[in-house]
């Protein structure tokens, strides 16, 4: 019986998980009822970076994605955990999300960041 | 095949781990080296299946005293157990209870966060008068709550388990108890245990019958291995019948069930208890509900004319049924598939718990004969002891009481014992011979398709004892059973079985267990031929009534080779003169 | 595979459809970053993801996205609330509101490509 | 009444592939599953290995998967099955011969969440300690437990992570820390908050599916979850 490792074993991924689910309920409803009005065409590109350039909806898309890239990697990460037993593994694994993390959640801050409202 | 032989080394060795072992164990562990075998994963033990409760004189319902529990205990054995023994599992009683709620026991409790305590037949206050809530519970589960709470408290001491190992042959040297060999079950393999002080805690032993309440697992073994080194047992004629068993099936119905007020009725509808106990009616004591049960089904009004009556609790209705008795009621439903609801419930008097045992004295040391010569190193307790607390027929709620403080008591006498005995007397070369020669000879069997299936014999054992030796006993069925007895034990030898390897070999187990069954059975049968009168659970029909003057005695009883040897010896009297015994 | 049963298949779901939206989530990622690229980019991209397969795509993820954030309730109220006694009745009660949901974002999001409702050609 | 029941098989000194034999038997209404076994072993093939003991649901003992679902077999009527019967061993266990599983490293997990009673205060001499009715119902379907093993045998957690406790250890650990008596809750944080703790289980519910004792061993890991949550935040 490996890993009878014991101290950190999860309490706050996992608390965080549910924490950052909730809050995702609200904030998925409002994006999802907003960005993905299709007509046509999509989503019309004035009418999304008029939207997008208001400040506070930079702030609502930026924590949508922070939490659901949170959310997402770590539910990932868990699942990781239940099926791959071998430790190193499991450590490149787990940096190869925290990297893929870090890396989408720049490319999304700065995408948010960059949008302004058409001259 | 030459089988390996493994050694062990402890202080304390108990054999059991039901209520009785586990506490001996409990109060070795931490002190002395401890180890504790037992062929069922301990929590798996019968004691686990006691319902109603263990009795105390804790008077947290109602005024309570030792001295009244000791009545009630003295009478209910028929004055046949040792009047010590009983004052002091009575005044023990209080403490051992405190101890096993400390200990961790969930009893439930009262408004005032006391433990609760119900009423049970057979306890009374004030010197048989009024009726006493005096057993104390964890809802119909007692036995249980009290087997795991011991388990989990020795697990915490480390005590070292062997689970699954099954006890074959004491060791002994010179009249002194050096250890005992087991067969380790799961990978097969003898393992010789050397200790300082043997404990023998083995349970209760009527699965001689066919209808029985007992564990599958109940077969004497300790018994037997006390008789195969030449020493005595006591009281075997003495078999509680519980009045309803399942029928077919012989688990407990409740006594609950009739403590509702649910009705018992024959094959013609009567509520047939008026005419054995007018007063009382289904509240009378087992032991008289078990004999009229069994008239009723002797006399042809069984229902449909079989072996069983009806238990019926309709009239109580849907809500006290689902409410008061919801065990009772989904007992019927899984084995009989009848709702007590909407229908009666065929039930049997049922083989239900031995009082006699392997004798011991107040230390709980092996007695060696009828005077008060013991065996050093051997001790015994609970249902496969005797004391005598139960005498002639137990109490309920008096046995699980009996395994806690005998037991207890057994664990500290042992560590007296063991602290003034610093090493360990050397083994005899040849200790695991005979253990080794009985399975080898056994494993040699199999495959040979010319012998006598075990199952067979011991079906025959279980059918003929419950024909002859039940409820009722007269001399013609005992010495048919004895005959049949020694019959079977011839047979026995050439039993041979299918399983011949080492593994988990369940059949090779069955088929020791009954070579024990078959040698504590033929005792049984014999002492009670022997005994002429009526006392307690052992009803004569061709003997009526107790006969003080010539049977207030103990039997003692040696398996010699084919012949039994009685002996007798004197009841403790020190409180309670003997007076008929009325409710 | 123990047995069929609301709670197992509510896990083995909540576990694909997380997989699922993770995945989705990266490559949604992706796309609005061709916001950032100007109208044009941002056209031709739309007008790919405008093409019926996507669009039938997108009406998956909805109701993939919808499950799990339902499902995902139930288990906050199993772990919060009292859930663990209910679990099933939870689970019927949860997904018949995702059902509600979902028909109601197909309304609103889809309807226009589907001839279902005018009313985001009309916001336009 | 005949009944067919195909039983798993498997001898490691034979060294023959697990395989299933077929048997049909002559059997009475009222048998349970465990009867039927019994029937096999006495009369039929003595080499059928399991486990059994009360014979009433009580020892845990005899669990088995009976049809795909994990029973207590001594309590599961004949008659409440269909057809061919088909009895194995619990899953997930290892198998030790036929119907018999290794249940060590299931009692070990026990072992680890200290199922005891710790209350550094010495108990009252000569009384009991009080604990009012309210509070001894908050243990209530955690001490009942039989041990089968039936619930962590199912549970998909473990069965992708051995090393978890699984529901029967944590339901254990629940009756001792929601014992209003026991003061043990900081002992075993290590265990129960560690790799192979609390937060392995995905709220799957198939223990509660299994256990023959309608037990609720989730509802208590969601218990303990609480606790350790307002314990460590
Ligand atoms: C259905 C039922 C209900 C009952 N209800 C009550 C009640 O309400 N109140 C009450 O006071 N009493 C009750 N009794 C009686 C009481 O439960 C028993 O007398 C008591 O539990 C016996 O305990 P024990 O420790 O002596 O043996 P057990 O609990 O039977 O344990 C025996 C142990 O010995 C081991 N063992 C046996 N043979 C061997 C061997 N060869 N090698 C290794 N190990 C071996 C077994 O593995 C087991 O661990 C009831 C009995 C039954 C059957
Ligand atoms: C909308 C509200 C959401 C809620 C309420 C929610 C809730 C939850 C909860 C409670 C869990 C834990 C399940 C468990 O431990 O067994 C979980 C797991 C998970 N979630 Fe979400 N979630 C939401 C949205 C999302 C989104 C947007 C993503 C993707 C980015 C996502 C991806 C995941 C993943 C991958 C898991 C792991 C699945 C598993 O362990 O089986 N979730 N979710
Ligand atoms: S919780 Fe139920 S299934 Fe699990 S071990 Fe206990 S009794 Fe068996
Ligand atoms: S099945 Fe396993 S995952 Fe949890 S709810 Fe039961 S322990
Ligand atoms: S034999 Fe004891 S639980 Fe089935």
């Amino acid at each position: 019986m490996k890993e009878r490792g014991i101290g950190s074993g999860g309490a706050l991924a996992w608390f965080l998980q549910r924490l950052t689910g909730i809050v995702l309920v609200p904030i998925l409803l409002v994006h999802l009822l907003t960005m993905h009005r299709y007509h046509e065409h999509g989503l019309a590109w004035d009418q999304v970076t008029r939207l997008m350039s208001n400040p506070y909806w930079k702030v609502l898309e930026i924590s949508f994605l922070v939490l659901a890239l949170y959310h997402g990697l770590n539910g990932i990460y868990a699942i990781i955990q239940d099926y791959v037993k071998v430790a190193w593994v499991r450590l490149a694994i787990f940096s190869l999300v925290i990297l893929a993390g870090l890396v989408l959640l720049v490319f999304g801050i700065v995408t948010v960041l960059s949008i302004k409202a058409p001259a | 095949m030459k089988l390996d032989v493994t050694y062990h080394k402890h202080d304390v060795v108990v054999v059991g781990a039901g209520i009785a072992g586990l506490y001996a164990a409990l109060k070795t562990s931490g002190e002395v080296d401890t180890a504790v075998i037992s062929k069922v994963y301990p929590t798996r033990s019968h004691s686990g299946a006691a319902q109603g409760g263990c009795a105390a004189s804790l008077g947290n319902m109602m005024e309570d005293h030792w001295e009244w529990h000791m009545y009630d205990t003295v009478r209910g054995s028929d004055y046949l157990g040792d009047q010590d023994a009983q004052a002091l599992l009575v005044r023990d009683a209080v403490q051992v209870m405190y101890e096993m709620e400390h200990l961790g026991v969930p009893f439930d409790r009262t408004e005032e966060g006391r433990i609760a305590q119900r009423p049970f037949g057979g306890h009374f206050g004030n010197f048989g008068k009024s009726p006493m809530k005096r057993s104390c519970y964890a809802a119909d589960r007692t036995g249980h709550a009290q087997l795991h709470a011991l388990y989990e408290q020795c697990v915490k001491n480390e005590v070292r388990f062997y689970n699954e190992f099954y006890s074959l042959l004491l060791i002994m040297k010179g009249g002194t108890c050096l250890g005992l060999v087991a067969w380790d079950i799961i990978r097969g393999g003898l393992h010789v245990f050397h200790a300082k002080a043997v404990h023998l805690a083995t349970g209760g032993y009527a699965r001689c019958w066919k209808i029985t309440s007992n564990a599958m697992a109940n077969t004497g073994d300790g018994l037997a291995l006390v008789m195969r080194q030449g020493l005595p047992l006591e009281d075997m004629e003495f078999v509680q019948f519980h009045p309803t068993g399942v029928w077919k099936h012989g688990m407990l119905v409740s006594e609950a069930a009739r403590g509702e007020g649910g009705y018992l009725t024959n094959d013609k509808g009567e509520r047939f208890m008026k005419e054995y106990a007018k007063e009382k009616m289904e509240l009378a004591p087992r032991d008289v509900v078990s004999r009229a049960v069994q008239t009723e089904i002797n006399e042809g009004r069984g229902i449909g004319g079989q072996d069983c009556v009806h238990i019926d609790l309709r009239h109580l209705g849907k809500e006290k049924i689902l409410t008061r008795l919801p065990q009772v009621r989904e007992l019927a439903l899984k084995f009989l598939g009848r709702d007590m609801i909407t229908d009666p419930v065929p039930i049997q008097p049922t083989a239900h718990y031995s009082m006699g045992g392997i004798p011991v004295n107040l230390d709980t040391l092996v007695l060696g004969d009828s005077q008060k010569g013991t065996v050093p190193g051997l001790y015994a307790s609970g249902e496969c002891a005797c004391v005598s607390v139960h005498g002639a027929n137990r109490l309920g709620t008096n046995s699980t009481l009996e395994c806690a403080v005998f037991g207890r008591l057994g664990g500290l006498k042992m560590l007296d014992y063991v602290r003034q005995h610093s090493g360990h007397e050397d083994l005899p070369a040849d200790a695991a011979e005979m253990a080794r020669e009985e399975i080898e000879h056994l494993l040699s069997t199999a495959g040979t398709k010319s012998g006598v299936r075990s199952a067979d014999l011991r079906t025959r054992l279980q059918e003929t004892m419950s024909e002859n030796m039940a409820v009722y006993r007269n001399q013609g069925d005992l010495e048919k059973q004895v005959k049949i007895c020694q019959e079977l034990r011839e047979q026995c030898r050439q039993v041979a079985i299918d399983d011949g390897g080492l593994c988990a070999n369940t059949d090779l187990i069955e088929a020791v267990e009954l070579g024990h069954m078959l040698d504590y059975s033929y005792v049984i049968a014999r002492c009670a031929l022997e005994r002429t009168e009526c006392r307690g659970a052992h009803w004569r029909t061709d003997h009526p009534g107790r006969n003080d003057k010539e049977w207030l005695k103990h039997t003692m009883a040696w398996l010699e080779g084919d012949h039994v040897r009685l002996e007798y010896k004197p009841v403790v009297i020190t409180r309670f003169q003997p007076e008929e015994r009325k409710y | 595979m123990y047995r069929w049963h609301a709670g197992y298949v509510a896990w083995l779901l909540n576990r694909i459809t997380g997989i699922l939206i993770t995945f989705y989530l990266v490559m949604h990622i992706w796309v609005i970053h061709h916001l950032a690229h100007g109208p044009e980019k941002y056209r031709m991209v739309m007008d790919f993801l405008g093409s019926p397969i996507f669009v039938f795509f997108e009406i998956c993820i909805i109701g993939v996205v919808l499950y799990h954030m339902m499902n995902g309730i139930r288990i906050v109220l199993v772990d919060f609330g009292n859930g663990a006694w209910t679990h099933k009745t939870l689970f019927w009660v949860v997904m018949a509101i995702g059902v509600v949901l979902f028909v109601l974002c197909i309304w609103e999001l889809a309807g226009a490509l589907l001839g279902l409702s005018h009313a985001v050609a009309a916001t336009h | 009444m005949e009944r067919t029941l195909r039983v798993f098989r498997f001898n490691p000194e034979t060294g023959q592939e697990p395989h299933y034999d077929t048997f049909t038997i002559e059997v009475e209404d009222s048998w349970t599953v465990l009867d039927a076994l019994n029937e096999i072993k006495w009369h039929h093939d003595g080499s059928l290995s399991y486990r059994r003991s009360c014979r009433h649901g009580i020892c845990g003992s005899c669990a088995m998967m009976v049809n795909g679902k994990n029973e207590a077999t001594c309590e599961k009527p004949l008659s409440a099955l269909k057809g061919t019967i088909t009895v194995e061993p619990l899953k997930s266990f290892p198998v030790i011969k036929d119907l018999m599983v290794d249940q060590e490293d299931f009692f070990e997990k026990l072992r680890l969440v200290k199922p005891w009673l710790i209350n550094h205060k010495a108990p009252p001499t000569d009384k009991e300690r009080l604990q009012s009715p309210e509070d001894r119902k908050i243990i209530d379907g955690t001490w009942e437990c039989i041990l089968c093993g039936a619930c962590t045998s199912s549970c998909p957690a473990f069965w992708d992570n051995q090393g978890f406790l699984g529901p029967a250890a944590l339901l254990k650990a629940f009756r001792y820390v929601g014992d209003t008596r026991d003061e043990g809750l900081d002992e075993r944080v290590g265990i129960l908050d560690s790799k192979i703790g609390v937060w392995r289980c995905h709220t799957i519910f198939n223990c509660v599916e299994a256990c023959p004792k309608s037990l609720n061993p989730t509802a208590a890991i969601v218990k303990l979850r609480r606790r350790l949550i307002q314990e460590k935040l």
